[in-house]
């Protein structure tokens, strides 16, 4: 397909955005930079037809990234210092970006211009992988176990986020004490809710014609939703202690890897028979979203704190 | 697996060398079990017993190879390397056994016998190894091991000497590794036969020669690599000192006659030379030594010095196999009567005043036959070496008799004044049985063991000639050293170790100015401590801890990979 | 708009990916804070993504090549773990150089 | 044929055990200590039976091989460094009670370690089974986010500062990678190593990628200038985790290198590769063991120890396949790397473990505050010395083993520098190890008096401290061992 001039407007915008986002003086409006930014990115994963990165990108990369950068902001204040370092090191630094972004647009237009990667051969097995929407098929059967390992890397990281409480705080629940200085963060959230929840919708609607394929990729989608529904104080997040949580943050890989290692009584791991394959599929989907979900908000939410006094 | 199974797969040829390196290995490992810890002296005599007997029954016909130990080692034992074998174990042994009585409840009993049994290994590895892996091992441990030895005692003196010890034993180590793998490499082969073969055949193997050679003369006392030997002799347990001087330096020797190939005449006369002036300077600087058991050392440097000029004469002469037997020969001997010297002072340390006659008399006897005395084991030394040399170093060699009678007898002055001041002491059934073995052996074994390595009968060395020629340099070096007793008195001292004080505070006055650059402070070594320094490193490391310069260096790689394809 | 016709676009969105991997990798590397150098990580890494995924459009006849896709899904979680776990040290590095949590 | 189950459960107990400890806190020290059981047995079996029949054991995830597919593969090498990992995280975790263990009370630290030692060795046995390059990315993730939040846990304000430095090293590594291995699949369509090697051709992308890789991945394993991360979070880490991030994290990227240009590329080097990553490796040994020298505390030497170690892996790349028509043994430049790896990260285990031991009894690591140690520690002083010995290269140990192989290469190939330089290596690991060695073997002041530690954290590192010198007593079946499945390239030389 040839690019249009909107696909070229889009681009430019997203350099001119990601450059705005990196060398801009200011950190918070380099954040809102980089919130625009990873929307329009979405728009541009739309271009090329990757409807599932789409919202995953504007759920996760925007969304949840801004969250978090912006929390950061908020708590860090005039805390975030620079270290001092010489002179001659922004050019050093333009030297070797260029050079390193110079060689992989080298090799990007070297890339043979018809190589089609493995479609074809995804959408061979599609029937057999049990599932309608070929990256799903891809996410949960094909290459499951890189999803595996994913949902592994996510709890991974919150227990890292966990453990660098302060010792106080432990057994106390996540997140910024509300009456904290969180108004001017708030608000800004405000602001782009009403674009997540379009995407959402947008979402609803693309899933229900495409089989029972999102659920996965939904699943992020709602972890935004549920983050700023707590975060604009509606709901409170549960302690870190408790038991029902942190068997809900496990139960979603833990339910995976047990499902896998069934398949080592028939020598294989990680296999879904035909027959069985869309209910096993499905149900794995809904807990491993659930589980995922779960661990995306506590994620944003960071570290439990210390009880207000 | 049963064990004939086991020893099927990993043992082709016969079982007895290499259990004659594995035992005292075993002890030395059952010594660390603190069950045993009260019965952990016993191992020391028992550690050399499978190599005694493996000496004992003589050369083995072919090799011993384990292929799955160490990429494969290989052992044999040739006749010259059972004498070897058998005159070192049985040092071992006496030794072993003197310590028993030297020392009755010493302090980590545990590691000194560890430590014992690992040298030991090491010292009959050296003997044993066909293929020079084995070598390098078997040499890095008698090597590495005895450091323990050495510093034993605890003392200042010992752990200063064992600095210096270590210091030159891990160069030499270094050294040697390189010169091996390159010999092996051109010889494409691990038989020490064949490196040898290669070893100064062109420039990188001459330089690999070099190596090999400068890493055995360390250990054997090749000067000027010598220093550390008089500082550690005296400084270890005297049981200790017997085998460091009477069976560790014999692994220099040991390498040098089986690497120095019999092409390389220039590393001979080199050999020649550095052994002479060793012969010489070892007596020279030994008579100005205060202590007893420096003399001692300086007696080895002055008689390895001998035996290192043999091994360069035999090449220069092209009699390399003569050389060959011939030092196999003087070395044993040594063995037994250094060893046999260095018991005498714990005996005479252990002994009254009412016993030290027959202590001084006895070791008299040993001393003369060291000096080559006719009649005694020593005298076939002497004369089993000559053959080997022409010339001046022949001279040079008949003459240094006079030094050794002088140094020794110096020797014996001062054991004679060395005896215990408690007027009951007794040196106990263990501590002098092991000597007055050591002292027979060193005067017998000659006799018994010498008619494969003798040019000549036995009756030849009772001829009226050959007595004349070995009595007269002894007579010699007596009167002078009486003359000198009698109407100079010694005004010269030497400081122990001679030039390893300059040596040592030239290492440091080294790092010191790499450290400091300019500023002057007292550094010590190897542990270079400096402020300056310090500050670069760390603002060096500051700099590279920069995503910016990691970005650089990235970027570097990227264009290197991609552009030098 | 002015752009060169005959550019397929999925050349525009790689080229444009590999654009703001050196820009974010300049923001990363550039004299400056850790909360900046973190967004600039996201800005590398969904520029990774993008290119990735504008290599799999290259034959838009069959569509967008999942795997890139399911890849990139499986890449965006891991790369919000990434940032979370920065942020949270960033902010734990705030509080324990502010004196206020001297515990450990 | 190998039953799946070998190749699986490396990987999957450790993640199960994480889980449960997650959910479950007072049952995690039995979780973990069974679960890293079971895949030291499996690698085990596994080793042997690669070491029996000569063949690797492979495995396609779900039934669907490769491409579409991931597979995993079990040959020589794979094996060998499981069996390390393996055997090096028990003995972490046997000691790893002591500070972390449940005491009745869930704490931070100890409910947040056992799931991070978990997934971290779950992630190296994942990297080293994996044919596949984004499966490499997810598990370099799992390890380094597990490494990073362990070097955090002690909670200091150093060791924080040294995580986040950790993270952004890690990160910018991580991301170049990825991009390497997007620009590989967009070449040749597929992910898995064997495939890619198979259709290979040498090409801008290709080798743009390849050097991505490479750069992020020496990022990752801190060679020379990129380790500056490196010295701060080992040492700020709590001591038993020093042990798996000084001994095992760097092998993983370093394995990945491996694979990248020994079986994915071997075709591709060319003497930029091989000489700037010799270099690099050269100048870390000396420039780490300058600062080795330099160091007054424990666990800084060792970390600038490792720094100096790890620099012995990239001589692997210009001395790969020097002379192979010459005997077996001289085309063991690759093996002893190899070799070096496995034993580096045994000694290295055992000196962290000692050195935590040692904190603990003398309450801190100043080479001052351990002074005459052996007294009271006689058995971590000499697991110490062993481990000392290996890292020095001296024979019988693995080290020597390693150094003799690639010294054999280097001489045979007429590589006269690099053996100087591994020669010098162990002249200035003697030198560094001399002063902590001394230290802990003086005799002590009569007034000194050390606390009481479990006698298991004297004697697990005694016991890696004699795994890695049987290493090189019976050095037959290491190398053996790594010789099945070892690439044509290894043998053959890159370029």
């Amino acid at each position: 397909m040839i690019a249009s001039g909107f696909d070229i407007t889009v681009c430019v915008l997203l350099c001119l955005c990601a450059l705005a986002a990196v060398t801009g003086r200011d950190t918070f409006r380099a954040i809102v930079f980089f919130i625009v930014y990873g929307l329009l990115i979405s728009v541009a994963w739309l271009r090329i037809d990757a409807i599932d990165v789409a919202l995953a990108e504007a759920a996760i990369g925007a969304g949840l990234t801004g969250v978090l950068l912006l929390g950061a902001f908020g708590q860090m204040g005039s805390a975030d210092t620079m270290a001092r370092e010489p002179r001659g090191a922004v050019l050093i630094a333009l030297v070797a970006g260029a050079g390193i972004g110079a060689a992989v647009l080298f090799a990007v237009q070297g890339l043979p211009p018809e190589g089609a990667g493995l479609t074809a051969e995804v959408l061979a097995q599609l029937e057999a992988s049990g599932v309608g929407n070929p990256v799903t098929a891809v996410l949960l059967n094909f290459r499951g176990y890189d999803t595996l390992l994913e949902s592994i890397v996510l709890l991974v990281a919150l227990i890292g986020v966990w453990s660098v409480a302060s010792e106080t705080g432990w057994g106390e629940r996540p997140g910024i004490v509300h009456h904290a200085r969180a108004g001017g963060t708030l608000q800004s959230f405000g602001r782009f809710l009403p674009a997540i929840g379009l995407v959402i919708g947008a979402y609803i609607v693309w899933a229900g014609s495409s089989g029972p394929g999102g659920a996965f990729q939904g699943g992020t989608v709602l972890a935004a939703v549920a983050i700023l529904t707590i975060l604009a104080g509606l709901v409170d997040a549960p302690r870190v202690t408790t038991r029902w949580l942190r068997w809900a943050l496990v139960m979603g890989p833990g339910v995976f890897l047990g499902v896998a290692l069934l398949g080592l009584f028939g020598g294989a791991f990680l296999v879904f028979p035909q027959a069985v394959a869309y209910p096993a599929i499905v149900a794995i989907e809904i807990v491993l979203t659930a589980s995922i979900a779960l661990t995306l908000v506590l994620l944003v939410l960071g570290p439990p704190r210390e009880a207000p006094q | 697996m049963t064990l004939p199974g086991l020893t099927h797969v990993l043992l082709e040829g016969p079982f007895l060398p290499l259990a004659a390196l594995i035992w005292p290995l075993v002890l030395g490992l059952l010594a660390a079990l603190p069950r045993l810890r009260a019965h952990v002296m016993m191992a020391l005599p028992l550690a050399p017993i499978p190599a005694l007997i493996l000496a004992l029954s003589g050369a083995v016909s072919g090799q011993t190879r384990a292929p799955d130990l160490l990429l494969g080692v290989a052992l044999g034992l040739d006749a010259e390397g059972a004498l070897l074998l058998g005159a070192i174990g049985a040092l071992w042994l006496l030794a072993g056994i003197h310590a028993l009585g030297y020392m009755k409840r010493p302090d980590r009993p545990a590691v000194f016998v560890g430590f014992w049994c690992l040298t030991l290994a090491g010292n009959l590895g050296v003997v044993l190894a066909q293929d020079v892996v084995t070598f390098y091992v078997a040499f890095a441990a008698v090597s590495l091991a005895a450091y323990f030895l050495v510093v034993h005692e605890g003392t200042d003196e010992a752990l200063a000497a064992g600095k210096v010890y270590i210091v030159l034993a891990v160069i030499g180590e270094a050294l040697l590794l390189a010169g091996l793998m390159v010999g092996a490499s051109s010889a494409d082969s691990l038989l020490i036969a064949d490196v040898r073969a290669v070893l100064g055949a062109d420039g990188w193997n001459g330089l690999a020669l070099t190596a090999i050679v400068l890493a055995m003369g360390i250990k054997a006392g090749l000067v000027p690599l010598h220093i550390w030997l008089p500082l550690a002799h005296p400084a270890a347990p005297t049981p200790a000192s017997a085998v460091l001087s009477g069976a560790i330096v014999k692994a220099g020797i040991i390498g040098l006659l089986r690497f120095v190939p019999g092409d390389a005449e220039v590393m001979g006369w080199t050999l020649v030379v550095l052994g002479l002036f060793g012969a010489y300077g070892g007596v020279i600087v030994g008579l100005g030594q205060k202590r007893i058991k420096a003399v001692l050392a300086y007696s080895t440097v002055s008689q390895m010095g001998v035996v290192i000029a043999l091994c360069g004469a035999g090449v220069v002469t092209g009699q390399t196999a003569l050389a060959y037997s011939a030092a196999a020969l003087y070395c044993a001997h040594h063995a037994l009567a250094k060893g046999a010297l260095f018991l005498a002072v714990g005996v005479a340390h252990g002994s009254s005043a009412r016993l030290i006659p027959f202590v001084v008399i006895a070791t008299g006897v040993v001393a003369a036959s060291v000096a080559g005395a006719p009649l005694a084991g020593g005298a076939i030394a002497k004369s089993v070496i000559k053959p080997a040399f022409e010339g001046i170093p022949l001279l040079l060699v008949t003459l240094s008799a006079i030094g050794t009678t002088a140094l020794l007898a110096r020797f014996i002055v001062m054991l004679g004044r060395s005896h215990s001041a408690m007027s009951n002491a007794e040196p106990g059934l263990a501590m002098a049985g092991a000597w007055l073995a050591a002292s027979v052996g060193a005067l017998v074994l000659p006799w018994l063991v010498g008619g494969a390595f003798m040019a000549n009968e036995a009756s030849y060395y009772l001829a009226p000639g050959a007595l004349w020629s070995s009595l007269w340099p002894v007579g010699v070096g007596l009167a002078g050293f009486a003359l000198v007793l009698k109407f100079v008195r010694l005004r010269i001292w030497f400081a122990e170790g001679d030039i390893a004080p300059w040596v040592v505070a030239g290492a440091r006055r080294g790092a010191h100015v790499i450290a400091h650059r300019r500023r002057l402070a007292p550094p010590s070594l190897p542990g270079v401590s400096s402020a300056p320094l310090r500050r670069l490193v760390s603002r060096i490391e500051a700099g590279l801890a920069l995503p910016v310069m990691a970005g650089l260096a990235m970027m570097a790689m990227i264009a290197a990979i991609v552009l030098f394809r | 708009m002015g752009g060169d016709p005959i550019i397929a676009s999925w050349l525009v969105y790689g080229c444009c990916g590999a654009v703001l991997v050196g820009l974010g990798l300049f923001g990363f590397m550039r004299p400056t804070t850790t909360l900046r150098r973190v967004l600039a990580f996201n800005i590398v890494g969904s520029g990774i993504f993008l290119l990735f995924g504008a290599t799999g459009y290259r034959v838009p006849s069959t569509g967008a090549d999942p795997v890139p896709q399911a890849l990139i899904i499986t890449g965006i979680v891991v790369a919000l773990a990434a940032t979370a776990l920065a942020v949270a040290l960033m902010l734990a590095l705030a509080r324990v150089s502010a004196g206020r949590d001297e515990d450990a | 044929m190998v039953h799946p189950a070998l190749l699986v459960a490396p990987i999957a107990a450790p993640l199960l055990a994480a889980l449960l400890a997650i959910a479950f806190p007072r049952g995690a020290v039995a979780a973990a200590l069974s679960a890293v059981g079971v895949a030291l047995v499996a690698s085990l079996v596994l080793v042997v039976e690669v070491a029996r029949t000569g063949t690797g054991a492979a495995l396609a995830i779900g039934g669907w091989p490769p491409p579409l597919g991931i597979a995993l593969e079990a040959d020589g090498l794979s094996a060998m460094f499981l069996l390390a990992a393996s055997t090096i995280g028990l003995g972490v975790l046997v000691v790893a009670q002591g500070p972390f263990g449940w005491t009745g009370r869930e704490t931070r630290k100890g409910y947040s370690f056992w799931p991070l030692a978990l997934c971290l060795l779950a992630a190296l046995n994942a990297i080293f089974l994996s044919r596949d390059f984004f499966n490499f990315y997810v598990g370099l993730e799992l390890l380094s986010l597990s490494a990073v939040a362990l070097v955090a846990l002690d909670g200091k304000r150093e060791a924080i500062e040294a995580a986040l430095r950790y993270l952004m090293f890690a990160l910018v590594g991580s991301l170049l990678y990825l991009l390497g291995a997007a620009l590989l699949y967009a070449q040749y369509g597929t992910l898995d190593i064997g495939l890619i090697a198979a259709s290979a051709e040498t090409n801008g992308p290709t080798l743009v990628a390849a050097g991505l890789m490479t750069a992020g991945l020496a990022a990752k394993t801190a060679l020379f200038p990129l380790h500056a991360w490196l010295p701060s979070a080992h040492t700020g880490a709590p001591a038993v985790a020093s042990a798996m991030l000084s001994a095992l994290v760097p092998k993983a990227s370093f394995f990945i290198l491996v694979r990248v240009w020994f079986d994915a590329l071997p075709g591709q080097a060319g003497p930029g590769l091989t000489l700037v990553l010799g270099t690099m490796g050269a100048v870390a040994i000396v420039y780490g063991s300058i600062l080795a020298l330099l160091q007054e505390r424990l666990k800084l030497i060792i970390a600038y120890s490792t720094v100096a170690q790890l620099g012995y892996l990239f001589l692997v790349f210009p001395l790969a396949g020097g002379d192979s028509t010459a005997q077996p043994w001289f085309a063991g430049a690759w093996t002893g790397g190899m070799v070096h790896a496995v034993s580096h990260g045994l000694a290295k285990a055992a000196m962290f473990l000692c050195a935590g031991a040692m904190m603990a009894a003398a309450g801190g690591d100043k080479l001052s505050d351990v002074r005459g140690i052996v007294a009271k520690m006689p058995l971590a002083t000499f697991a110490f010395a062993l481990a000392a010995v290996t890292l020095m290269g001296l024979p019988p140990s693995g080290g020597f083993l390693a150094k003799y192989l690639m010294l054999t290469a280097a001489f045979a190939s007429g590589a006269w520098v690099w053996g100087a330089v591994v020669l010098a290596g162990g002249l200035l690991a003697a030198l560094y190890l001399y002063r902590p060695l001394a230290s802990l073997f003086a005799p002590a002041d009569p007034d000194r008096t050390f606390t009481s530690v479990p006698l298991r954290t004297e004697l697990v590192p005694l016991a890696l401290a004699l795994v890695a010198v049987l290493l090189g007593v019976a050095s037959q079946f290491p190398y053996d061992i790594l010789q099945v499945g070892r690439s044509v390239a290894a043998e053959a030389g890159l370029e």
